[in-house]
């Protein structure tokens, strides 16, 4: 795993830019999930972004289907919209007049920062040399609201705006476009956040952390509380207002949503709400005024119903959850209904929500809110929030004050194109894997039908086994004898034949049963060697089994030894405690191994091992054993006692490669390694036995491994296609 | 192995604990993280797990048959540890994973390990030690208790990490032959190199000790895990000292 | 609920131990003996536990699980008792009693890696596949050219001056590679041990 | 004789049994493994109460030996994990097993592996001062600098830490990297080398079981 191109905005670890969510803390990675507001997902995006109908508490009402109007009509329902949102700034206007002043100090200051903030960002500016929006101002400014609307309230938004003719292409653009007017409700949540409490503030701002429910949750909560807030506290836009010499805007609440394109282009809406000239005359930066000009707009037209939700859906829902979809799809509903009775009941609406609305619809409040419904019962029940939440409930005004400086301290950035196309192609891809039921799969490999597999390995298995099985029913295939004889197996040689006559050896049997059959041909001929030099053997086993199948190689290799007395064969039995005995047994041979496997003692006098007290006393010591581990623990934990007396080991061929360091190293007198080498040991010892007899099937059946690997891997090299990975290595 | 290496070799050790120590600390001071090198085989393994837990499949981890009481414990201790977070990880499956181990103790500790998941994630209801379990007493045996476990439907995810030895072949045989994933990381050489053939991009040699810091990522295991690269650039550059001096000997 | 003497108990008798290893002249050393001692036998007595658990708790659960293989389990339960009846009754010595060992566990794990040899040979046919690279390449190169080596049909041109340094000397590059692996190993045990030791990885519950 | 005869046809059945999983997974295989499992956890545990239980617990105990009750003691309180209930009695033993365990691991790692191979690195070019002419000292020196390269570049190659750049993903300093890739080689090679001898191990046991299946074969047909 690890770390490629995104970094965990909690733990701040690099992660795969593939990855949804963060490897160690499980934080959502991508942009829409780092970000308070925005982490709240996309579903929630889904929810609000499309469907400003659905915070039309008059659909709600209004069990009428969902007419889907085509985009470039301009029905006569936009006019009852603009007409509806008239009515709903006078109201709101009226609103406004009775909310509180109580934080507008600290508003001020911080819209002054805000503004400041803004100059050297790219601001919705350039939506307004862009010509597109004024060309039909009914449609793409709905479109506009639309997407200001969709999109949540982030503080980095103002250098993302966007054309706003991109939104009619779809997908990207539309994702692009509804970056550009999030500026709008990013200052509008910046405003809001002056009466949102500081914890949930910084939580929709710099740590999206945490569970995804949970955060998606509190952001809702931000989101909705703040679009309480600016749509009903019009103390901000009033004390935002005054403070810049815009006496107009305190009389305008609704200065927090409105449409860039009519603000910039008034004369060409025909939208009754126009404040743009008092707006344009704000003593601001150009870059700063338009955005003050966003932010003075009159969101009403967020409530505006859509004429595109139908075309919007889709996208939508492309990475929307079921559950949005079955949402967007009620907002369509919705939204008709508006459409036909869009003015009929803001008030009696306002009045039924809080209590009729489950969480979901909530979430969508925000735009009724905003837009229209700003009703004294919002306004109280943000405040309620507030004051509910927040831990110095009451005290707002210390609070905003304190949040504020943090939250413009770290405004984020987005990418315009990045921030939600990402987020829908990766559900789309997991959507998608789903659907095909994905399994995994190892690149680059051409899984064939099990079948064919079966076949496959049973040519495989009938090969072996011939080269293996023919020979040995021949019996006269010739085998390639051995000449070239390994210095480690000649060491190994020379070592047994210097060995002392009556000193004994001591052989670790550290093999098990899996490997027995190589274990045993291979240490056979060194056996050998040591009974025809009259060596006592004392053998034991780390390993439950050893024991037991060392004396049946033991009984084995006697028969062709038959001038060697058994007694001189010391059994000691099982040796526990793996590593730790064999330091014991290093360390006191006689405690560690005190009686032989039959209870006898080990040590006594009649014994042939009555003359060893320590592991040095031993003529050598001799490691059977195919693990290379074993090899390596006995190395580590008798070297210190070995002194002068030589370590040998008879090792499975599998392991060789890893004995050879220690062989190096010197650690190691000599080796024997699987069944070419104990042939060779045969051959110097002059006594070719079984190793020699079977290495005609030995020698057969590497051959056909060989051809076997190297057909497989031509036809690899034919047929494969190496991936983007695999052709980097490992 | 003389009284002066025993003491270098102690010193070391103190000076290797008091750096993890350290660097743990400022970790945990600073808040910033080292950066390592990408694996890549393990954010597919995380999405495996994703993939597993969607669909409320098994994931089976073999822990190896290192017993504790010889050097390969210190695999046995990664895979318990690897162990735990894959529980964690798939914590929101209805099926918590199995574990099959050849050693008698790192049974008992995979029981633990699951117990402790469980605990952390409050899923006890769920907990049931035997699905940490002794699969077989020898290597081979072993194998065969876990190809028992493998061959079952509901495993999609397999986890091959700690010490075994040849006979791992069978067990990334049977899991291909299943379509589960694969992630496997060994101590042993031959273990490595059998994975390396019959399976896609296994972790090699000491990435299964850098496993802790890649899937949990504690201050802790990142100490660790620098620490493994400040000892290796030691004994880089003690190799080029010495063998220079000592060729500069030799001519 | 987590007792803090339980890693206090592991910290010290790893630090005994330690010590032990490090200065084995000390007094430590003198207690470092017997308490390896007991780990021995915990060890064994750990091999009990948790073959028990294999038998009545693994296997004894899915005997009375309708949904699992009745036949397996019953079959690992049956040949369990039958072994240990056999094993306390005849003692571990008995020739009869190591037949386990030499007739029927031996003759199934040689045949298992057996098996084994044909499951390599069939997954080498896909060796490249799996490993598209030029590692890999190396890889399956170097698996050929030692598959030769150890069939030994080098043999064969015995008689070419220089053929048997030419092997050596193949044979010395795995030992640069292993050697490296070796000491990356043992780097990983030691820091994973001082882990353990100071108590941060915990692998027993407490 | 006939006894012995009966288990070679025992191990004969087995062995085919076995080699039934070469068809997939089926009930002669699964049977065997069944087998394999109960008998080898039979026989580990007489092994355990024979050469364990009675020689270093039993035995001491009986001898008045009191170092004997400490693990018995701590034996007692493992023996709980296997009540669900009790088992957090079985932590503290397991702990001091978990104890011993990393001890062991950092004394063999520490003294066992690092100092030997480190030593074993360092005296790559040790063999050049024994030779006797001056190509063979040559040769020496290039052998030894080819393992001494193939040491470093495979250490180099684990190396963990990368440095990460703004939306990049993390990336090894260029020396590393081409240490990287030449130790890639090396383990490329070690691996090869040694899942060669893993082929090879597993040939000779497919040799000798097949050996053995001839040798039951012939004895049965009574053909020599």
């Amino acid at each position: 795993m690890t770390m490629s191109d995104i970094r965990c905005p909690i733990c701040n670890r690099s992660n795969n830019e593939n990855a949804d969510r963060c490897w160690y803390c499980q934080a959502e990675l991508h942009p829409t999930s780092s970000t308070g507001p925005q982490s709240g997902g996309d579903w929630l995006d889904g929810l609000r972004g499309e469907p400003e109908p659905s915070s039309e508490p008059a659909a709600s009402d209004t069990p009428t289907p969902a007419p889907e109007p085509p985009q470039d009509e301009v029905p006569d329902w936009l006019a009852r919209i603009r007409q509806r949102a008239r009515s709903e700034k006078g109201f709101t206007e009226e609103t406004s007049e009775s909310t509180e002043q109580a934080d507008s100090l600290d508003s001020l200051d911080s819209f002054k920062e805000f503004q400041k903030s803004l100059e050297n960002q790219p601001t919705p500016d350039q939506d307004s040399s862009n010509p597109e929006p004024a060309k039909d101002i009914s449609d793409e400014d709905w479109l506009t609201q639309l997407q200001s609307w969709q999109d949540q309230p982030t503080p980095s938004e103002p250098d993302l705006p966007e054309p706003v003719q991109d939104q009619s292409v779809p997908f990207k653009e539309v994702a692009a476009s509804q970056e550009a007017t999030p500026t709008e409700d990013d200052w509008l949540q910046k405003l809001s956040s002056e009466t949102v409490e500081p914890e949930q503030a910084r939580e929709n701002d710099s740590q999206p952390v945490t569970p995804e429910i949970s955060t998606e949750k509190e952001t809702e909560d931000n989101w909705l509380s703040s679009f309480k807030k600016l749509s009903t506290d019009t103390d901000i836009s009033e004390q935002v207002m005054p403070a810049q010499s815009e006496p107009d805007r305190t009389s305008k609440p609704f200065n927090t949503g409105k449409l860039r394109e009519w603000l910039e282009e008034p004369e060409k809406t025909d939208l009754p709400t126009s404040q743009a000239p008092t707006e344009e005359s704000a003593p601001l930066p150009e870059k700063t005024s338009s955005s003050l000009e966003n932010a003075s707009s009159v969101p009403f037209d967020k409530k505006k119903p859509s004429e595109k939700p139908a075309q919007e859906i889709p996208q939508e829902n492309n990475f929307a959850n079921p559950f949005d979809e079955k949402t967007d799809i009620d907002w369509i509903k919705d939204s008709s209904k508006t459409n036909e009775a869009p003015q009929e009941e803001p008030i009696k609406n306002d009045s039924l929500e809080p209590a009729a609305l489950p969480a979901w619809l909530q979430s969508m409040l925000p735009n009724k809110k905003s837009g229209s419904n700003q009703t004294p019962a919002s306004a109280s029940s943000t405040s309620k929030y507030s004051e509910e939440n927040g831990p110095l409930a009451g005290i707002e005004g210390i609070l905003q004050g304190e949040e504020l400086t943090q939250y413009y301290s770290k405004p984020q950035s987005y990418s315009g194109s990045l921030k939600i196309t990402d987020s829908q192609m990766e559900r789309s891809k997991i959507l998608k894997a789903i659907a095909d039921k994905e399994q995994w799969v190892d690149e680059g490999i051409q899984h064939k039908p099990r079948s064919f597999r079966w076949v496959l390995r049973l040519v495989v298995a009938v090969l072996l086994l011939g080269a293996v099985i023919i020979p040995m029913l021949l019996q006269n295939i010739p085998a390639i004898p051995p000449s070239l004889y390994p210095q480690s197996v000649i060491n190994t040689f020379d070592t047994v034949n210097g060995l002392e006559a009556g000193k004994p050896v001591l052989i670790a049997a550290d093999f098990d049963s899996s490997l027995y059959g190589e274990m045993n041909w291979s240490m056979q001929p060194l056996l050998s060697h040591l009974m025809s030099r009259n060596v006592p053997i004392a053998f034991l086993s780390t390993n439950s089994v050893g024991t037991t199948l060392m004396e049946k190689t033991l009984t084995q290799v006697v028969i062709d030894n038959p001038a060697y007395p058994t007694d001189q064969l010391v059994n000691l039995g099982y040796l526990p405690g793996g590593s730790i005995g064999m330091q014991n047994l290093a360390r006191s041979p006689r405690e560690a191994m005190p009686s032989t496997a039959s209870f006898s003692p080990a040590w006594g006098d009649a014994s042939p091992l009555n003359s060893v007290t320590k592991l040095s006393d031993f003529g050598a010591v001799i490691i059977v054993t195919e693990n290379p581990d074993t090899v390596r623990y006995w190395i580590e934990q008798a070297t210190n006692s070995l002194g002068n007396t030589p370590l040998l080991v008879v090792i499975s061929a599998q392991a060789a490669p890893l004995v050879a360091p220690y062989y190096d190293s010197g650690q190691i007198t000599g080796y024997l390694s699987g069944l070419y080498s104990a042939a060779s040991y045969e051959t110097l010892l002059g006594s070719p036995q079984t190793a020699n007899q079977t290495l005609a099937s030995y020698q057969a059946a590497l051959i056909v491994v060989i051809l076997i690997i190297l057909v497989g891997g031509i036809v690899s090299l034919i047929m494969v296609r190496p991936t983007a990975n695999q052709k980097k290595g490992m | 192995m003389t009284s002066e290496e025993l003491l270098i070799g102690f010193v070391i050790l103190l000076i290797t604990a008091a750096l993890v120590l350290m660097l743990s600390i400022r970790q945990r001071r600073s808040g910033t993280f080292p950066t390592f090198r990408r694996i890549s085989t393990l954010s597919k393994f995380r999405q495996a797990v994703d993939f597993s837990v969607e669909d409320g499949k098994r994931i089976h981890i073999s822990l190896g048959n290192a017993s504790l009481t010889l050097p390969a414990s210190a695999s046995a201790f990664v895979s318990l540890i690897t162990l735990r977070r894959i529980t964690s990880l798939s914590s929101s499956s209805d099926n918590p994973p199995i574990a099959t181990s050849g050693d008698s103790t790192l049974a008992i500790l995979s029981q633990d390990a699951l117990h402790q998941a469980a605990r952390e994630n409050h899923s006890l209801d769920l907990y049931d030690p035997t699905h940490g379990a002794l699969a077989g007493v020898t290597p081979l045996s072993y194998a065969a208790g876990a190809l028992e476990q493998m061959n079952d439907d509901q495993i999609k995810v397999n986890v091959l990490i700690g010490n075994f030895g040849s006979e791992v072949g069978l067990l990334s045989q049977a899991s291909e032959d299943n379509g589960a994933f694969t992630l496997a990381a060994s101590d042993s050489l031959p273990a490595q190199a059998v994975l390396y053939a019959t399976t896609n991009q296994p972790l090699i040699g000491e990435e299964l000790f850098a496993l802790p810091a890649y899937l949990h990522s504690t201050p802790i295991h990142n100490a660790s895990l620098t620490t493994q690269d400040m000892l290796r650039g030691f004994i880089v550059i003690v190799i080029l000292g010495g063998t220079l001096l000592k060729l500069l000997g030799a001519l | 609920m987590r007792s803090p003497l339980i890693p206090i108990i592991s910290f010290i008798v790893c630090t005994i131990i330690l010590i032990g290893y490090f200065f084995p002249g000390t007094a430590i050393a003198a207690i470092r003996t017997p308490m390896l001692d007991w780990a021995v036998t915990l060890s064994g007595i750990a091999g009990l536990v948790a073959i028990a658990n294999l038998i009545f708790g693994v296997h004894w659960k899915r005997l009375r699980d309708p949904e699992k293989d009745h036949l397996f389990s019953g079959l690992v339960i049956f040949s369990f008792l039958l072994t240990l009846t056999a094993g306390i009754f005849l003692g571990p010595n008995s020739e009869t009693f190591k037949k386990v060992v030499t007739a029927i566990q031996t003759p199934i794990e040689s045949s298992l890696m057996a098996v084994l040899a044909i499951t390599l040979a069939y997954s080498s046919l896909r060796l490249l596949q799996r490993q598209h690279n030029w590692m890999g390449g190396f890889f399956f190169v170097s698996v050929i050219v030692f598959l030769l080596i150890n069939s030994g049909i080098f043999s064969l041109f015995a008689n070419i001056p220089a053929l048997q340094d030419l092997i050596a000397g193949i044979n010395k590059i795995p030992v640069a590679g292993a050697r490296g692996i070796l000491i990356g190993v043992a780097l990983g045990s030691l820091l994973t041990g001082i882990r353990i030791w100071i108590g941060s990885d915990r692998p027993y519950n407490g | 004789m006939k006894t012995d005869l009966i288990w070679m046809v025992v191990s004969f059945v087995l062995t085919i049994c076995v080699f039934s999983y070469l068809f997939g997974d089926n009930p002669l295989f699964r049977f065997v493994t069944g087998l394999l499992i109960g008998v080898s956890a039979g026989y580990l545990a007489i092994v355990i109460i024979y050469q364990v239980v009675l020689t270093r617990l039993v035995v001491p105990l009986l001898q008045g030996s009191f170092m004997a009750l400490v693990p018995l003691f701590l034996s007692g309180l493992l023996l709980t994990k296997l009540s669900p209930k009790l088992s957090k009695l079985g932590n503290l033993p397991m702990a001091y097993l978990v104890g011993v365990g990393a001890a062991v691991a950092i004394g063999g790692a520490l003294l066992g592996t690092l100092f030997s191979q480190v030593k074993g690195a360092i005296n790559t070019f040790t063999p050049v001062a024994t030779a006797v002419s001056a190509d063979q000292k040559w040769m020496l020196i290039l052998e030894g600098g080819f393992t001494f390269l193939g040491t470093i570049a495979s250490l180099v190659y684990f190396n963990f830490t990368a440095k990460k750049k703004e939306n990049e993903a993390p990336k090894r300093s260029f020396a590393v990297k081409i240490f990287a890739a030449i130790g890639q080689f090396f383990i490329a090679v070690t691996l090869g080398a040694v899942f060669a001898g893993v082929m090879t191990a597993a040939i000779t046991a497919l040799i000798e079981r097949s050996h053995f299946l001839i040798t039951v074969i012939r004895t049965l047909l009574g053909v020599s």
